[in-house]
């Protein structure tokens, strides 16, 4: 059953063409890996998905429902919840509260906003922290904050970009099993990583975009083995 | 244009003249910090005080006394700049405030303290500065002007060709357009930003003391004769497109004028709300200025 | 062969536990091109950033002709000869082609009284004769010219240093092919004057075939390095295994 | 609900806790703090400085609604002084030209006021900055020249003359204390509600905020309408108490004295403005004896706690109890 089509989806940015009519369709309970080189046009795809860049044209389907050119508050209230690359967390709440505000504005009572927040932050192993406010916290507390909150209302669909970049290997290990445990539950998830042997370990299936566009839509094996794959990674054509 | 209308003209562009000098000074500053600084129009009263006092009190003449505010505010645009402006660039990890509500309340509260403390000091009644020159009023054609006025356009119109010269063409000019056009481009080419953030208050606090010397004879120096000045400026600064110091010359000089019409024509009790009325517009539906991005050009 | 520039396990990151540079080491050799590759984006620009004193770094040291120059002020940099052509404008948008370009030159020249006011004139010449495609732009504004024109001015304006050292930042990106073949020509011309050159770009054979020496990046470490001969297998299966795909 | 049994005990001690927690530790603190000034009329009878406490605390409900707007929602606003002036010639008007009751005329006031709030504040929505800050201030330039310069209906700088409402100062007292006990009843609640994790959210970062599903339209406008109507009341209720209305409530000063009574107490606490605000302008009254350097003082504390001690003095008092504390 697909759970969100995109169907030639395009951006432009004056003369640059960052992304350029990209389709492909993702099923309810799949892990896709989006790939492709520095300024493929992942990040841009993502902020279109979630709803803070419009596309020029095309359209996104979220269970048939046409869904390109809403706000991200819509888009929450949807079920699609995004990770940024740069961590954005409520620098001046405390750990838990950076937890509560998703959870309260999905519709939770406060009752069982706590309680979920409380069981998120055991099971991403920021216990000790979780009084701090997310502004003391380090780099990668702060992924695994920002982690909590996408998954406070177990999300339609979750688009994590770069989760894993430059963080401390336990962190990394923490984010994966989680990760996989919730794949496992049936979670939809689009993970855009530069680190392919997490990619190869957790996405049965791979997407890898370079200039704007998709150029292979396979099972991780089949893309990561494509002479077209590497070729772009390599830098052949960029414009 | 009947005689009316030019004497109308010219008094709304000699307004606007001393408009320019208090706001080349606080768009040079939004230049290159991206904040508004509002404690300006204390610079413009610290000035017309320094002038009055220095002339009155020290005996000193006008013509050295004039200059001398302009030192004035120029040193207390260099202690504002050292003491209170380095959290804005000198990398500042955590942050009670956010950057903006920093710079809001900094300048907001050090605009309260010369204030009142001027008030303290000094006292709160209004001291009228000498003038330039002691003539009767100008009669030229239709238009009527006094002689000090006149006098001080023409300095005016000096003062502010020699700023923007200094800043189209010195090399500290150059600097500081350069820092406030693209950062990591003037560190590259050898620019101390912090410097230039120096340079900058400091004139910007010259230049609107000297606005504040200039017209000590007419404004009556009183703790707090900088606030509408300051408030045209801001006015100003938007309208010119924030950062633009050719915008903020020519936008000073059309406020001057709409207000010396709008005085006349439309309602003199409200002369003052024109450009507050404006400001308010454009904040709201063009941001950039009347001059667009192409305008924002220091 | 000399290294003008070196960096000794340096770390560095943009907050506390996140290190995009781990005990990063690697030689910049006098008069040639240094080739830096990343394949998976982590770490190229940073790179550039710490040697620029843009990113103090933790640990480690950044080493320039035999002095330390580590967390250097970036407006002290030209002084020293090295010069950065970011990936990024470094532009005064409202500024004329000509201003953009002699700014720099005349910081350099009032800080360290070279080169004399003489030679500006001199080298401004020289440097048109290179770009002659600049004389006409002279009096343009830098933000009115297409993208291509702005790298050629960033050229220009790197040329007119004359540094030591230049450190080129992805110069390709985000340009049509036909310009992409003029910068690289811009940086053979560097070359040429025995300006020791650290390039970062995208394209991997390019930067193999153009290089003295080779560096490969991934997730923050130097995972393989070597002299373009040393690459000259199958870089399909390089780059797999740079990629950490072992199948 | 119970936020502090579902928290261990242990994080109690770290010092650190729950916003909900946090607020209603800062409640409490108020109330100890509101409970002393009520004690006050039975020791000071002198009516001068019952009027000074009086001031206080209309000074008090300012502070805390500009609190809520400019240090829960990072809205910098320069207007909440305007609003008073909106509340007392709402009013004052209808009391002037048709007889409208005191208490009707102070809710007209609030709904007035919350309505021109809620326009102002839909129509900054996404201004940020030096921009926010500019538009507010020329609103509130704006909006006191129309009530200095309508001289044929608001009688200009002379001032009109209101109805009173009570005889005695005692009386007054207590009612402005009742008031701002109520309003801060009402901020607890709607901090502890849902509403206080939005606000903040929303400062710390509107696109986290979004991304997250709050409505920031919504929650920015009404931290906008609440902020001005709690302005308004005040503004109303003191023109009955000083039975005349003028312009200069909406000075640029007055806004000044607002802000350095939140930035000295904590800005974004719900105790510190409050007590700061009494803390401030009785010493202002008193330094006025001692040589009339209270203005000068507190300019100064703006700008040095502003600079060095950002969370204000609740923040240096928590400081404080935590050290003291851990010894």
């Amino acid at each position: 059953m697909t759970l969100l089509s995109v169907r030639g989806v395009s951006k432009r940015f004056g003369g640059l063409v960052a992304v350029n009519n990209v389709s492909f369709d993702v099923a309810a309970g799949e892990l896709v890996g989006l790939i492709g080189p520095n300024g493929s046009g992942k990040t841009t795809l993502l902020n279109i998905l979630s709803g803070l860049a419009d596309p020029d044209g095309g359209e996104i389907l979220l269970d048939n429902v046409p869904c390109q050119g809403l706000t991200p508050e819509r888009l929450a209230h949807r079920g699609v919840m995004r990770m940024f690359q740069l961590t954005r967390v409520f620098r001046r709440m405390n750990v838990i509260d950076n937890l509560l505000v998703a959870g309260r504005a999905l519709g939770l009572g406060a009752d069982e906003a706590l309680a979920r927040a409380h069981a998120l932050i055991s099971e991403l192993r920021l216990d000790v922290i979780r009084h701090l406010d997310a502004g003391q916290l380090s780099g990668g507390q702060m992924k695994l904050l920002e982690f909590g909150v996408c998954f406070m209302v177990p999300p339609r669909i979750a688009l994590l970009d770069e989760p894993f970049a430059a963080v401390h290997p336990t962190m990394k290990e923490i984010m994966g099993g989680f990760i996989r445990s919730r794949h496992e539950q049936g979670q939809t998830f689009i993970l855009v990583s530069h680190d392919m042997p997490v990619v190869v370990e957790l996405c049965p299936r791979a997407v890898c975009m370079n200039a704007g566009a998709v150029i292979i839509d396979a099972t991780t094996r089949e893309v990561l083995n494509d002479p077209r794959v590497i070729e772009a990674y390599l830098g052949g054509q960029a414009a | 244009m009947s005689g009316i209308d030019v004497d109308l003209a010219v008094n709304g562009l000699i307004t606007g003249l001393f408009y320019a000098l208090m706001a080349i000074g606080l768009s040079l500053i939004f230049g290159i910090l991206k904040i508004v600084n509002f404690a300006h129009g204390e610079f413009y009263m610290v000035g017309a005080y320094a002038y009055t006092l220095i002339a009155l009190a020290l005996g000193v003449p006008v013509w050295i006394a004039l200059p001398l505010a302009f030192v004035v505010g120029a040193l207390l645009g260099w202690l504002t700049e050292r003491t209170l402006m380095r959290p804005l660039y000198a990398g500042y990890t955590s942050w009670g405030l956010m950057r903006d509500e920093y710079a809001v309340i900094v300048t907001f509260g050090l605009s309260l303290f010369l204030i009142n403390f001027v008030d303290k000091v000094i006292g709160p009644y209004a001291y009228r500065g000498p003038p330039l020159v002691e003539t009767s009023r100008v009669v030229l054609g239709p238009v009527l002007i006094s002689g000090h006025r006149l006098l001080a356009a023409g300095i005016a119109i000096a003062v502010i060709a020699i700023t923007a010269a200094l800043i189209k063409w010195s090399f500290w000019g150059q600097q500081i357009r350069a820092v406030s056009q693209n950062r990591l481009g003037a560190s590259l080419a050898g620019i101390d930003t912090a410097k230039a953030s120096v340079i900058v208050f400091m004139l910007s606090g010259g230049l609107a003391a000297f606005a504040g010397a200039l017209l000590s004879p007419v404004i009556n120096a009183s703790p707090d004769v900088g606030i509408f000045p300051a408030i045209k400026s801001y006015i100003i600064v938007v309208l010119g497109g924030m950062g633009s110091v050719p915008g903020a010359i020519i936008a000073s000089l059309f406020l001057g004028v709409i207000e010396s019409f709008g005085a006349v024509y439309i309602s003199f009790q409200y002369r003052d709300a024109f450009g507050l009325i404006l400001l308010m517009l454009f904040l709201l539906f063009r941001p950039q200025g009347l001059f667009g991005e192409k305008g924002r050009e220091v | 062969m000399s290294a003008v520039l070196t960096l000794d396990n340096v770390t560095a990151g943009y907050s506390v536990d996140i290190d995009v540079l781990r005990d990063l080491s690697l030689n910049v050799d006098a008069g040639r091109i240094t080739g830096l590759i990343g394949l998976n984006g982590a770490g190229k620009s940073t790179v550039m950033k710490a040697i620029c004193g843009f990113l103090k770094p933790k640990a480690g040291k950044v080493v320039y002709e035999g002095n330390d120059l580590t967390g250097l002020e970036p407006h002290k940099l030209s002084a020293h000869g090295i010069w950065y052509i970011p990936q990024e404008s470094s532009l005064f948008p409202f500024m004329t082609v000509t201003e953009n370009l002699r700014l720099p030159l005349e910081s350099l020249s009032r800080a360290t009284g070279t080169p004399a006011r003489s030679e500006i004139e001199q080298r401004f010449e020289a440097m048109l004769e290179k770009f002659p495609a600049l004389r006409v732009k002279l009096r343009a504004q830098a933000g009115d010219l297409s993208g291509g024109q702005q790298k050629m001015v960033e050229f220009a304006k790197a040329w007119l240093m004359r540094p030591r050292l230049c450190l080129i930042d992805e110069p390709s990106i985000g340009l049509a092919p036909k310009i992409v073949e003029e910068v690289f020509e811009w940086i053979r011309l560097f070359a040429a004057e025995e300006m020791a050159i650290l390039l970062v770009d995208h394209n991997v054979r390019r930067v193999i075939a153009m290089s003295h020496r080779i560096y490969v990046l991934s997730l923050g470490e130097i995972t393989a390095s070597g002299e373009p001969a040393d690459f000259a297998g199958d870089l399909h299966e390089q780059v797999k295994q740079w990629l950490g795909i072992n199948f | 609900m119970a936020p502090s049994s579902a928290t261990s005990p242990a994080a109690d001690r770290s010092g650190a806790q729950l916003s909900n927690t946090k607020t209603t530790v800062e409640f409490r603190a108020a109330l100890v703090a509101m409970a002393i000034v009520a004690l006050i009329p039975l020791g000071v009878s002198n009516p001068y400085w019952l009027g000074v406490l009086i001031v206080s605390m209309y000074f008090a409900i300012l502070a805390g609604g500009w609190n809520l707007l400019a240090g829960y929602t990072g809205q910098f606003s320069l207007a909440p002084a305007t609003f008073a002036m909106i509340g007392a010639y709402t009013t004052g008007l209808l009391n002037h030209y048709f007889g409208v009751p005191p208490l009707l005329g102070i809710v007209a006031a609030v709904v007035v006021s919350g309505l021109v709030g809620l326009l102002l504040g839909r129509a900054v929505l996404r201004l940020v900055g030096p921009y926010l800050a500019l538009t507010t201030l020329s609103f509130a330039e704006i909006m006191r020249l129309v009530a200095s310069n309508s001289i044929d209906i608001t009688r200009g700088d002379l001032g009109l003359g209101v109805a009173g409402l009570l005889d005695s100062r005692v009386g007054w007292y207590y009612l402005f204390l009742g008031a701002l006990v109520v309003l801060l009843i009402l901020f607890y609640m709607l901090l502890r509600s849902k509403a206080g994790l939005f606000l903040q959210a929303i400062r710390d970062d509107e696109v986290a905020a979004r991304r997250a599903g709050v409505n920031v339209v919504f929650w920015k406008t009404a931290a906008f309408a609440i902020s001005a109507a709690a302005s308004g009341f005040a503004g109303a209720l003191y023109a009955h108490f000083a039975e005349l209305v003028t312009p200069e409530l909406g000075l640029i000063g007055q806004t000044g004295l607002i802000v350095s009574m939140t930035v000295i107490g904590g800005m974004g606490t719900l105790a510190g403005p409050v007590v700061a605000a009494f803390l401030v302008y009785v010493l202002s009254e008193w330094l006025r004896d001692v040589g009339g350097y209270q203005l000068v003082v507190f300019a100064a504390l703006v700008v040095i706690f502003a600079r060095f001690f950002r969370e204000g003095l609740w923040g240096l008092a928590r400081a404080a109890v935590q050290r003291w504390g851990r010894a």
